[in-house]
């Protein structure tokens, strides 16, 4: 065990990677010689050779053709998007052509690819360094979603897409980078060092893909979320003295339906909270979901928390973001209904 | 501001085809070149170079259907033959089933008709292990390398013994087996893809290459643009190939071109050497292709090969070109028909003749004939049998999830 | 009026919008001297000439930039997409920049642009010319996505959309550009000529963004569809003798609330048809929202029948559309729950 | 199959660049050309033979500060001095901005240290109503279009007059008046919107032309592909600008440029001629662009200029140089400084002097100095005022529709 941000269990899990398989490979833009630019891949290079982590060209398109050309190849690429609100260059590669080509090639060309990238805003990135694309990659038929809240799960789902045959994209909340983040922009920044998830074995280990945590357990009313807004969740809960049963969903796709009904039959009342824009986002699948699998259980509409229907202003991130006033406003809401 | 008008067009520029339907044919903007005329250059060559074989033609079999120049790979007879007898082969399949899906024996097709000399001599001149990325008009390939036709005509046709479950359009086949990659219905995806495959095969210490293919409207795709960077940057050992048939559905090759008709001259501003190449001049192909291979094989990274060709069908089966182009425009192609121009080659060699001519097109027309009755014995797309429905549901993910389990329990299968 | 299939009502509008405005041009993939792979764009170059309705380069980005540059040089254009499915090389223009322009500028440049796409399956298209992705764009903040079911509301709707200042996604079902199609692929195809909704005024009219329409009063349940799905709902629901009221949305975003809150609130029941995948589609926003409004009124839970998450597979075309069988079944589930 | 292994690389290539941090800085690889050795072409030349254009560098002035040449634009002293002034305003401007950011007054900055020659030059040699679709290195352009200062400093630190209403990260500026498109942050999607813009000029029958700009590394995109590929086809009125300022965050040009190292060469390949010019040297930009624009007005289209300079700076506020390149590399860069090249120049010319030159950095400093207090005076990002906090609903729509209301609401604004 050792103490690792975010940024450090990531690239102790492609460490890791790059270590047990020699068909893996690691590139992106910057992520090479330089490491990255948020580090992520930091020292990978030296250790490992730059024929297996290097720099590609400014295409998100190509990032990912590559990927699946070398996938296609019998290879394990991991490949990064500098930035979530970057990748939709190369969405056609990932709609049309990864999560397509096992499918219409039945298998005879699987696709073991993992796209890392960071999302999510609270840095100040403005509207082209803070989105929180992941709903749209929900609806994309064969394609494995994963965000992780903390350093170990972050090392252990992220070896786990790897290995996984499916592809996965895995999104990595950039405000999670250096410490958790509860959501007040005004408390000091807080340091995963001496936080639980901040502890992270330096060997191989694996998170279930498709498998949700229930980070507190509560009775009165179940509260869904993932990356930053986990945080944000279990300080809110603190904050408003609630009896919630907080579930930290890390895979949206196939998300832990087992799980959540479990919860909300026993709660009959849930919140749910992303920071991607309302309409359409994750948290409208988990409701349709939620409500045709426990209608009977449900003593409350089920309500979002979410960023607004418009890009992620610069100056109004906190107005944008949605925090424990939010939040607790929902969750008293929703006990009331 | 002055508005738009009609008679006032200013300068507004949309490239216009030479000719519309009840026009002439013309194709007097063909830049031709004499057989034998352009230089070889050697493999290790600046792709600075190329400017000749990427602007020119380059030609080897002339009017007279004699080889000439450098280019001339020298092949055997029995080579000649083979890849004669593949063209043929190619054209009877096309012919068969173009007209089984006039009749409702499956729901598309598309024909290589005029084109079929640019798969049958790249893949002939290149290894069974090298990767093909190919477009929807390289059937030829799958010839070449000796697929089983039935089982071509049984994903044609989706029925129970289709390898692609039913899942994909006629004509989209996969051959994982062959070295036959997916093949997309989304134009140029595939291109920078067989770079990464090609890297993959550099990175593992493989010798293999691989080889992709668009037409010239596809060129204009983005993804056209990440290939021919990667291939670059990357020094990949991958040959991009250009289908130039002229006409991408109803528009013509100007409307990706615009002022540079070649598109092999694209690839030299990426450092990658160009070969523009007589697309109905067998010879010509296999020893641009050979050419190719060899810089790939070398470690000289990728060239990109532009086979100038008319496609004398259709788009597909969905479109009529007498709405779009002169009815009989192929006729006055300049470059012929690539069948006849290695018949006439093998003839004036005096290793062919009308009557061997005409018996393997009797022999080959009674092969599609027998394939295509053993294929539907394993069912037709309208009657069945097909791949079981509950198969809709697999090859998504390695394990079926509690969505898609669900999901098929709700359809009952 | 005129009697008019689908396509020549969208050829109609195109045709009104160029001879009403100098600045409306139409282009797209052999939408020039062809007149589209559907004939939407039929006549068009002929009569308005080819400056102002031409041929691109098979470029979904470069089509969707080309109409942005010329939006911001005060022209009004329409781009043709020629199959939904190809729409994703072009979506980064759409998400980064079309739909953020007028915002990131504070209403500087407006981007009066409509892109219209032919979407949906029926007709043995396989998973590249079949698709529905309009959920995708029911994600994107500040473009309105609109779909008609019929020839009148085609073209009011796409002169509506062309003479609005806001970006519009226009989605034509191609499955009904020449006749209803009630989702019985045995029945012998319908046509236009005859329907009530096929007699379509020559001249300009509009049909209004964001207003659903009520296409049948009933009083038991509420049934939500778009498009194609809208036939298939009325004719699942006259096949089940139900007092159904059917809704076509017309508009998907901004989408019609009030005139479905007040058609649930009064039914108590629910079902949301479409043929898109399942998972996060636009029937997932539809019931989060009509959950949270609508809850107490709710006797059932809201149902789903959708297109399943896989691509639109060729041969099993119809086990994947959501016909008749599966849509009477939820009616019926319904009504039970 | 063989594996990987670090020990036996086999063929995998991967650019790298010439030095490293703690590594001797090396720029033997770019190519140079004396100032006036290169021809100038008419404007009306054929693309094809733009390869010494494309792939030399033109250049004007030389080591002595004399301008050679047939490319030398004869500019009067007058002309040189603002130009001058405008390059120092913007080190002025950008020396202060960057060390604000660095104080916590704004989140981000960019510096265009080193290239400030390009955004100057292009934008004295087109029109004022000629549009600009800029990167966001090329402030330049905005004081050269006179554009207030203090505007540009309240969009920068998002204060109560950003016109911009906080909403974009500083330095992606908008001013629609100016004709100066909307910045965007994602790499290259403003170049074929350039094109677009430069069509719809041509369709309206106006005669202004539309410029853009784009790194070196943001040269692999798609979007730079789909510019070049409607320039081409449609003969638009546009300049497309490639800044090659050797870095793009931490990799350098070769990583886009792969064995072509001139992006100018690209243009070619698509009909598009192509000038390769000396970044570092303002009458080399000025009469290129000229050329281009003359090229555009007489409608024979669109040209490629690359200008070769160096990125003498940081990427941006959020990276550190000296973790990827070597710490002095921009001393040794062989063009120099564009400020210190054209001062030169002018005392050549017997124009400019030392003093001079002093009191002009003293009254910019103070310029901008004061222009920073009154643009603090309405706010900033960190203690307000900003734009009131409902704008954030406002300018997706037309008229505020339903969801939107209520969202404004539930945020109680
Ligand atoms: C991304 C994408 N856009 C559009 C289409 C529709 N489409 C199919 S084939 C075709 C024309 C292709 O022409 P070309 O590249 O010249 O190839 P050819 O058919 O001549 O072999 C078009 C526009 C598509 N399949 N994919
Ligand atoms: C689509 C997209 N991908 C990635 C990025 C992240 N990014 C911002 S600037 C930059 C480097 C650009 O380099 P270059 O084009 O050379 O321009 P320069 O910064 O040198 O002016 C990168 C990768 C982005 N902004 N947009
Ligand atoms: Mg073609
Ligand atoms: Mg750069």
């Amino acid at each position: 065990m050792a103490g690792m941000t975010m940024i450090k269990a990531v690239n102790s899990a492609l460490d890791v990677a790059l270590q047990n398989d020699p068909l893996t490979c690691v590139f992106g833009e910057d992520t090479g010689y330089f490491g990255g630019v948020f580090g992520c891949t930091g020292g990978l290079q030296e250790k490992h050779g730059k024929n297996r982590v290097f720099d590609t060209p400014i295409n998100e398109a190509a990032i990912i053709a590559m990927a699946i050309g070398m996938a296609s190849n019998g290879m394990r690429p991991v490949a990064e998007i500098q930035f979530a609100d970057y990748i939709f260059p190369g969405l056609d590669q990932i709609i049309s052509e990864l999560t397509r080509i096992p499918y219409r090639s039945a298998g005879q060309f699987l696709m073991p690819v993992t796209i890392r990238t960071p999302c999510g805003g609270g840095i100040y990135g403005g509207q082209t360094h803070s989105m929180s694309p992941e709903a749209f990659f929900t609806h994309i038929p064969g394609l494995r979603v994963v965000m992780p809240s903390n350093p170990y799960d972050a090392k252990g789902l992220l070896l786990a897409s790897i290995e996984c045959d499916d592809p996965v994209i895995f999104f990595e909340p950039k405000r999670l980078y250096n410490g958790p983040f509860d959501g007040d922009p005004d408390k000091p920044a807080l340091a995963w060092s001496g936080h639980e998830k901040g502890e992270v074995p330096e060997e191989h280990y694996t998170v279930p893909l498709g498998k949700a945590d229930i980070v507190r357990s509560g009775s009165e009313l179940t509260v869904l979320a993932y990356g930053t807004m986990v945080h944000v969740a279990l300080e809110s809960v603190r904050v408003a003295g609630m009896d919630a049963e907080v579930i930290d969903l890390r895979s949206l796709m196939p998300y832990d339906m087992e799980t959540i009904a479990a919860s909300v039959n026993k709660t009959g009342r849930c919140v749910v909270l992303h920071e991607a824009p309302r309409t359409s986002g994750f948290g409208a699948e988990l409701i349709a979901q939620i409500q045709e699998d426990c209608f009977y259980a449900l003593e409350a509409p089920v309500l979002r928390v979410t960023g607004w229907d418009t890009p992620y202003p610069h100056a109004h991130e906190w107005a944008y973001f949605p925090g424990q006033t939010r939040v607790i406003r929902a969750l008293k809401q929703v006990m009331e209904g | 501001m002055q508005r738009i008008n009609d008679n006032n067009p200013l300068g507004f520029h949309v490239p216009e085809p030479s000719a519309r339907p009840e026009e002439q044919p013309d194709f007097s903007h063909i830049r031709l070149s004499d057989a034998g005329a352009i230089a070889r250059p050697p493999v290790d060559c600046d792709p600075a170079i190329t400017h000749e074989t990427s602007c020119d033609l380059i030609r080897v079999l002339d009017d007279d259907g004699k080889a000439n120049g450098p280019w001339d790979p020298k092949l055997s007879a029995t080579h000649l033959r083979e890849a004669l007898a593949l063209m043929c082969l190619t054209r009877a399949y096309d012919d068969r089933m173009f007209k089984l899906q006039r009749q409702g024996k499956m729901s598309f097709y598309v024909k290589a008709l005029g084109e079929e000399a640019v798969a049958i001599a790249a893949a002939r001149a290149m290894n069974s292990e090298d990767m093909m990325f190919p477009s929807y008009r390289q059937q030829g390939i799958l010839f070449a390398r000796n697929r089983d036709m039935v089982e071509m005509m049984c994903h044609c046709i989706s029925n129970s013994k289709d390898n692609l479950k039913g899942r994909q359009l006629p004509i989209h086949y996969t051959w994982a087996e062959g070295n036959f990659f997916s093949i997309s219905g989304n134009l140029g995806t595939q291109f920078p893809q067989a770079v990464g495959w090609a890297m993959a095969a550099q990175a593992k210490g493989e010798t293999a290459i691989a080889a992709s293919w668009v037409g010239d409207g596809t060129t204009a795709e983005g993804d056209f643009h990440a290939a021919l960077t990667l291939a670059n940057v990357y020094r990949a050992p991958v040959i991009l190939n250009v289908v130039n048939n002229q006409w991408a559905i109803s528009s013509f090759a100007g409307i990706a071109s615009g002022a540079q008709p070649s598109f092999a001259a694209r690839g030299i501003g990426y450092g990658i050497p160009g070969l523009r190449v007589d697309g109905n001049d067998y010879l010509a192909l296999f020893a641009a292709t050979k050419w190719a291979a060899e810089r790939a094989r070398s470690g000289l990274g990728a060239t990109l090969i532009e086979s100038v060709t008319y496609r004398g069908e259709s788009h597909s089966t969905s479109d009529d070109p007498g709405r779009y182009r002169p009815k009989d425009e192929w006729k006055s192609w300049p470059l012929g028909d690539p069948i006849l121009r290695l018949q006439q080659h093998l003839i004036a060699l005096g290793e062919w003749g009308e009557k061997r001519q005409q018996e393997l097109e009797t022999a080959q027309a009674e092969q599609v004939r027998l394939a295509y009755k053993e294929a539907t014995s394993f069912g037709t797309l309208r009657e069945g049998p097909l791949a079981p429905t509950s198969t809709i549901f697999d090859d998504l993910f390695v394990e079926q999830p509690w969505h898609l389990r669900r999901q098929r329990q709700d359809l009952g299968v």
